[in-house]
C-alpha cells in the first residue's frame, strides 16, 4: 500500500519535471503532456478520495517540522482545487493538441508546453504550501508562468500580459510586506502555527490588510480588476481557461485560507461587510460589462469578473453566523464557476477558430461541426447561471441558504440580481449560435472533434458536481479549518 | 597603540588630502578630461593608501595581501573606465578643454 | 537600527508613489523594484533586531532577490517587446488576427 | 563606533532615500536607470551594516550588477525605437483614489512596524544546525530547512528564461558603440577572476557567508560582463544541443534529491541520514552553476538562434 503522502509528491514533482523534459526535448510535448495530466488528473482524484477517506493530514518537508521546516497541508479545499487544477490542465492540454495549427495565435508553439506544464506545478505547489513565503515563491512562479502563456499570442496579448505582470507582481509585493510584519511578529511562516498564536493587534491587523489587498489585486476583485479583461480576453484559449478557472481561484483559494485560518479571530461584521460589498460590486459591475461586450471571449472574461465576486459573499455571510454553509456554497461555487468558465473559454475557442473570427454577430449560421462546442457551451452556461442540477445551482442553494438562515436579505437580492445578468450575457452568446452569421473568407476551419469534446468534460464535470453534492459537502467539510 | 598601529593610521590619514584633492578636481575642473584626470590619479593614489594603512593596521598579513589585491582590481578598472569614458567623450566630439 | 526601519518605510512609499504616478513603463518596473527592496530590509532589520541574529530573513531576502531578477527580466523582454510592436508588425500578421481569434 | 556609526547609517538612509526619488522620479530615463544601478550598490552598503554579508553579496552582483545591465540593455534598445512613446502614454485610472489609501496603509504599517518585539527563530536555527550538515546557518536554511523554496526560486529563474525565450529570438546582445582594446583586455582578464571568486564563496559557503546564491551571482554577473565587453554568446538553442540540458540541471537536481527523500521512506526533501554534507554541497555547486548561467540566459532577452544571435542587419 502507498502511504498518501506520496499523493502530494507527484502532484508536485511530477509537473516541474515533466516541464524539464518537454523543455529540452520539444518534440515530446504532446506525449508527455498528456501522459503525464493522466497520471496527475489520477493522483488528484486518488488525494481527493484519501481525503474523504480518513481526513485532513499535513506533511513536512525535509523532516523539519513548523516554524523551521516547511509543510503541506492537505484538507477538502486544498484537494478540491488540486482535482480542478488537474481537469482544466488536462482538458487544455487536449485542446491545444488537437488545435487546428494555422489558425491559432500562438508565436512559438514550442514554448507552449512547458510553460503550461510550469503553471500547473506551479499552482499545484500553491494549493499544497501552507508556508507564507513558500506561497509567495509559488505566487511568483504562477505569475510568470501566467504571463508567458498570455504573451504567447503575440501582438496586443503581449500589452495586456505587461498590464497583467504589473498588477500581479505589485500584488505580490504588498502581500509579502504583510508577511514581513507576521514574521515580525509572531516568528512563524507556518499558517496552522500562525492560527494557533495570532492575537487581534494592530500588527495583524495591518498585515491582513495588506496580504488582502495584494490578494484581491491578484484575485481581480472589482475595483482592482482593470487588468483581466484584456489578458484573458487576449490569451490562447486554453489559457484563457486556466487562468480564468484555477488562476483566479488560486488567489482566492489563499483569501479564504487566511480569513479562516490565521486571521479569523479579525473577522469582525465591518471587515466581512466590507468584502462582501464589493463583491457584490463585482458580482453587478462585471455582469454589466459582459452584458455589453461584442466578442465572444471578452464578455467570458468579464463574467469572470462578476462570478468571483459571490466567492467574497462567504465573508458576510460567515460572519453573520452561517460559517458552514456559506463556506461549503462559495467553495462549491469557485469550483463549479472553474470547471464551467474553463469549458466556455475552450469551447468559445473552438467556436472562434472554426469562424476566424470572435464578435457575436459573426458566430451565426451553419454550425455543422461546432455542435458538440455549442452543447458544452450550454452546459457550461447552466452551470453558471445556476440552474439545477448543476454544481452552479447547488452552490449558489447553499449561500441563499445561508443568506436565509442568518437574515442576510442584501446578499440574497445581489444573490438573484448576478444570476439575472448571468443569464443575460449568457442568452446572448448562446443566441449567436441561432442568427444567420457572416460569411467569412476561405470558409470555415474545420475543427479536430477533441476541441469540442476537451470543452464538452469540463462542461459535464461542472454538472456533475451538482449531482455529488454530498460528497462534495463533505470534502469541503473534511478539516476545512473552519469546522476542523 | 603600538607603532604598527600608528604606522597604519598615519598612512590612513596620509590618503584622506588625495581624496579631497581628486573630489576637488572633480567639481572645479573643467571638462571632462580634466576630471577624469584628477580622479583617476588622485583616488587612486587615496585608496592605496588606505587599503596599505588598514592593512597594516589590522596586523595581519593575509588581510594586508587582500586589501592590497582590492586596490590593483581597483587600479585596472578604473583605468579601463577612465579609458572607455574619454573615448567615448572624444567620438561624441567634446573638445578637450583649451583645444 | 530605527534609521533602517524608517528608510524601509520612505523606500515603500517612494516606491508606491512612483509606481502610481509613472507614466513610463520602465520607470514603473524600477519603482516596483525600489518597493520590493523596501520590503527585503524590513525583513534585514527584523532579522537583526532577533537576538541572536535570525538566519531565516536572510535566506527569505536570498531567495526574493533572485526571484525578483526573474520578474525583472521577464518585465524587461515584454516591455522591449511591446515599445518594438510597431517594428514587428510583419511578425503580428504572421500570428493571426489578434483580438478577434485571440 | 557609537556616534560614528549612527552618522554613516543616517547619511546612507538619505543617500538610499535620493536615489530611489531619483530612480522613480528623474526626467531623464537614463539618469533614473543609473540612479537605481547606484541604489543597488549603497544598499549592499546598508545590508553589510544589518549584519548580512550574503545579501550584500547577491545584491552586489545581482541588484547592481545583472539586473543594471539588463536594464541598461532595455534602454539601449528603447530608445532606437520609434514607436515607443506611443507606449508611453497609458490613462491613469483611479490613482487619485489609491494614493491617499497607500498613504493610510503606510501610516499603519509605521505604527505597527514601531513596535515588533520580532523574536526570530534563530534560536531554533541554531539548535537544529548539528543536524542540518552544513555549519552556516543561511546555507542550512536555503538547502535544508527551507530547501523547497530554493527549488522553486531555481523554477522560477528557469521558468523565466523559458518565458524570455517564448517571446522571440534573442537579438543581438548590446555591445559597447564604440570598443576600446581595453576593454576586452579587461574582460579577459577579469573573467578568471570572477571564476575564482565564486569558487572560492561556493567554498565559503559552508561554514561562513558565502555560498552558491552569492556565487552564482558573481559568476552569472561576470559572464555578462564578458558579454558587454564583445565576447559572442555562446549560448546556443540547438535542440539536440546541451544547453537546455545544462539550463535545467539544477532545477533538475533540486527535484531529484526532493524526490529521493520520498522514494527512501522518508519524508518529501528530506537528506538520508549522515548523507546530509554531500548532498548539500553537491546541491550546491547545481545551484549555484544554473543561478550563473540562468541569469546570463536571462540577459540574452530571447531563445538564442542556432548560430549564437541575429547579426544586426538581417
Amino acid at each position: 500500500m502507498i502511504p498518501e503522502t506520496t499523493g502530494p509528491v507527484v502532484l508536485f514533482s511530477l509537473p516541474l519535471a515533466a516541464a524539464i523534459v518537454v523543455f529540452i526535448r520539444p518534440r515530446w510535448s504532446v506525449p508527455v503532456t498528456l501522459g503525464s495530466g493522466g497520471i496527475l488528473l489520477a493522483t488528484a482524484l486518488w488525494v481527493v478520495v484519501a481525503v474523504l477517506r480518513q481526513g485532513p493530514w499535513r506533511q513536512d518537508i525535509g523532516g523539519w517540522t513548523a516554524p523551521l521546516g516547511i509543510g503541506w497541508t492537505v484538507d477538502g479545499l486544498s484537494a478540491a482545487l488540486l482535482l480542478l487544477n488537474a481537469s482544466v490542465g488536462l482538458a487544455g492540454a487536449v485542446f491545444h493538441a488537437a488545435r487546428p495549427a494555422a489558425r491559432t495565435p500562438v508565436r512559438d508553439p514550442r514554448f507552449f508546453w512547458p510553460l503550461w506544464l510550469f503553471l500547473w506545478g506551479g499552482l499545484n505547489a500553491l494549493f499544497l504550501a501552507a508556508d507564507l513565503f513558500n506561497i509567495y515563491v509559488a505566487l511568483e512562479f504562477v505569475s510568470i508562468a501566467s504571463v508567458g502563456l498570455i504573451g504567447l499570442a503575440g501582438g496586443s496579448a503581449q500589452a495586456a500580459a505587461w498590464r497583467y505582470l504589473l498588477a500581479t507582481l505589485l500584488g505580490s509585493t504588498i502581500y509579502l510586506l504583510g508577511v514581513a510584519l507576521l514574521y515580525g511578529r509572531y516568528a512563524a511562516l507556518d499558517v496552522a502555527l500562525l492560527a494557533e498564536s495570532v492575537e487581534p493587534e494592530l500588527v495583524t491587523v495591518v498585515a491582513a490588510a495588506l496580504m488582502t489587498l495584494g490578494l484581491l489585486l491578484k484575485a481581480a476583485v472589482f475595483p482592482l480588476h482593470f487588468w483581466l479583461p484584456a489578458a484573458h480576453g487576449r490569451a490562447p484559449p486554453a489559457v484563457s481557461a486556466v487562468l480564468s478557472a484555477v488562476v483566479i481561484a488560486a488567489a482566492y483559494y489563499l483569501l479564504v485560507r487566511l480569513w479562516f485560518g490565521p486571521f479569523a479571530p479579525l473577522l469582525g461584521p465591518g471587515v466581512a461587510t466590507l468584502l462582501g460589498l464589493l463583491g457584490a460590486a463585482a458580482v453587478l459591475w462585471g455582469g454589466l460589462q459582459a452584458l455589453l461586450q461584442r466578442h465572444l471571449k471578452m464578455l467570458i472574461a468579464y463574467s469572470t469578473v462578476s462570478q468571483l465576486g459571490y466567492g467574497l459573499l462567504v465573508f458576510p455571510l460567515a460572519a453573520a453566523g452561517a460559517v458552514q454553509l456559506a463556506w461549503t456554497g462559495a467553495v462549491m461555487l469557485v469550483v463549479a464557476h472553474g470547471l464551467a468558465k474553463a469549458a466556455l473559454f475552450l469551447a468559445a475557442g473552438a467556436i472562434v477558430l472554426r469562424h476566424g473570427i470572435g464578435r457575436l454577430e459573426a458566430l451565426g449560421g451553419d454550425q455543422q461541426g461546432a455542435v458538440v462546442a455549442w452543447v458544452a457551451f450550454a452546459i457550461a452556461s447552466a452551470s453558471l447561471v445556476g440552474l439545477p442540477p448543476t454544481g452552479g445551482f447547488v452552490g449558489k442553494w447553499w449561500l441563499a441558504q445561508a443568506a436565509l438562515a442568518t437574515g442576510g436579505y442584501f446578499w440574497l437580492a445581489v444573490l438573484m440580481l448576478g444570476t439575472a445578468f448571468t443569464a443575460g450575457y449568457l442568452w446572448r452568446a448562446l443566441q449567436a449560435a441561432m442568427r444567420p452569421g457572416w460569411e467569412t473568407e476561405g470558409g470555415f476551419q474545420a475543427l479536430s472533434p477533441a476541441l469540442g469534446l476537451s470543452a464538452l468534460g469540463l462542461a459535464l464535470g461542472s454538472a456533475a458536481l451538482g449531482l455529488a453534492a454530498p460528497i462534495a459537502a463533505r470534502l469541503l467539510d473534511a478539516g476545512s479549518g473552519v469546522v476542523g | 597603540m603600538n607603532t604598527v598601529q600608528w604606522i597604519g593610521g598615519l598612512l590612513v590619514f596620509l590618503g584622506i588630502p588625495f581624496f579631497l584633492l581628486g573630489t576637488l578636481g572633480l567639481l572645479r575642473f573643467p571638462d571632462v578630461y580634466t576630471r577624469l584626470h584628477a580622479l583617476a590619479k588622485a583616488d587612486n593614489v587615496g585608496l592605496g593608501l588606505v587599503c596599505i594603512g588598514l592593512g597594516v593596521q589590522s596586523g595581519s598579513v593575509a588581510l594586508l595581501l587582500k586589501l592590497i589585491l582590492i586596490w590593483v582590481l581597483m587600479l585596472i578598472s578604473s583605468a579601463t573606465v577612465a579609458g572607455l569614458i574619454a573615448r567615448t567623450a572624444l567620438a561624441r566630439g567634446l573638445r578637450p578643454w583649451g583645444t | 537600527m530605527t534609521v533602517y526601519l524608517s528608510l524601509s518605510g520612505v523606500l515603500f512609499l517612494i516606491g508606491l508613489h512612483g509606481f502610481f504616478t509613472a507614466r513610463s513603463l520602465l520607470r514603473r518596473l524600477l519603482a516596483l523594484n525600489v518597493l520590493t527592496t523596501a520590503v527585503f530590509l524590513l525583513f534585514v532589520v527584523l532579522a537583526r533586531l532577533a537576538e541572536p541574529l535570525d538566519p531565516v530573513p536572510h535566506a527569505i531576502v536570498l531567495t526574493g532577490i533572485v526571484v525578483t531578477v526573474s520578474t525583472t527580466a521577464v518585465a524587461l523582454a515584454l516591455v522591449v517587446r511591446i515599445a518594438g510592436r510597431v517594428r514587428d508588425e510583419d511578425d503580428d500578421a504572421a500570428a493571426g488576427p489578434r483580438g478577434d481569434a485571440g | 563606533m557609537g556616534v560614528a556609526g549612527v552618522i554613516f547609517d543616517g547619511l546612507l538612509a538619505l543617500a538610499l532615500v535620493w536615489l530611489a526619488w531619483q530612480a522613480t522620479r528623474a526626467a531623464d530615463l537614463f539618469h533614473a536607470v543609473v540612479s537605481f544601478i547606484v541604489f543597488g550598490l549603497l544598499m549592499a552598503l546598508a545590508w553589510v551594516r544589518l549584519e548580512a554579508p550574503d545579501i550584500a553579496l547577491a545584491e552586489a552582483a545581482i541588484g547592481a550588477g545583472a539586473t543594471g545591465a539588463l536594464l541598461l540593455s532595455a534602454l539601449d534598445r528603447l530608445a532606437t525605437r520609434d514607436g515607443y512613446h506611443r507606449v508611453l502614454y497609458e490613462p491613469t485610472t483611479a490613482w487619485g483614489f489609491w494614493i491617499p489609501a497607500g498613504g493610510a496603509l503606510l501610516g499603519g504599517l509605521t505604527l505597527a512596524a514601531w513596535k515588533l518585539p520580532a523574536p526570530g527563530l534563530g534560536e531554533e536555527v541554531l539548535a537544529s544546525l548539528k543536524l542540518s550538515g552544513v555549519d552556516h546557518p543561511v546555507t542550512a536554511v536555503l538547502l535544508n530547512f527551507r530547501a523547497l523554496d530554493t527549488l522553486l526560486e531555481i523554477g522560477v529563474l528557469l521558468l523565466a528564461a523559458v518565458t524570455i525565450w517564448s517571446l522571440g529570438r534573442a537579438p543581438s546582445p548590446l555591445v559597447p558603440a564604440m570598443p576600446s582594446p581595453a576593454l576586452p583586455a579587461l574582460g579577459r582578464l577579469l573573467f578568471p577572476v570572477f571564476v575564482l571568486v565564486a569558487a572560492y564563496l561556493l567554498w565559503r559557503g559552508s561554514h561562513a557567508p558565502g555560498g552558491a546564491f552569492p556565487a552564482g551571482a558573481v559568476l552569472g554577473a561576470g559572464a555578462i560582463l564578458m558579454l558587454l565587453a564583445g565576447a559572442r554568446p555562446w549560448i546556443r538553442s540547438s535542440e539536440h544541443g546541451p544547453w537546455r540540458w545544462i539550463l535545467s540541471l539544477g532545477l533538475a537536481m533540486l527535484l531529484a534529491a526532493a524526490v529521493t527523500g520520498s522514494l527512501s521512506g522518508l519524508a518529501f526533501f528530506e537528506y538520508p541520514r549522515g548523507a546530509a554534507g554531500p548532498m548539500i554541497l553537491l546541491l550546491e555547486v547545481a545551484a549555484g552553476l544554473s543561478i550563473a548561467l540562468l541569469l546570463f540566459a536571462l540577459y540574452l532577452r530571447g531563445e538564442p538562434c542556432e548560430h549564437g544571435y541575429r547579426e544586426v542587419g538581417s
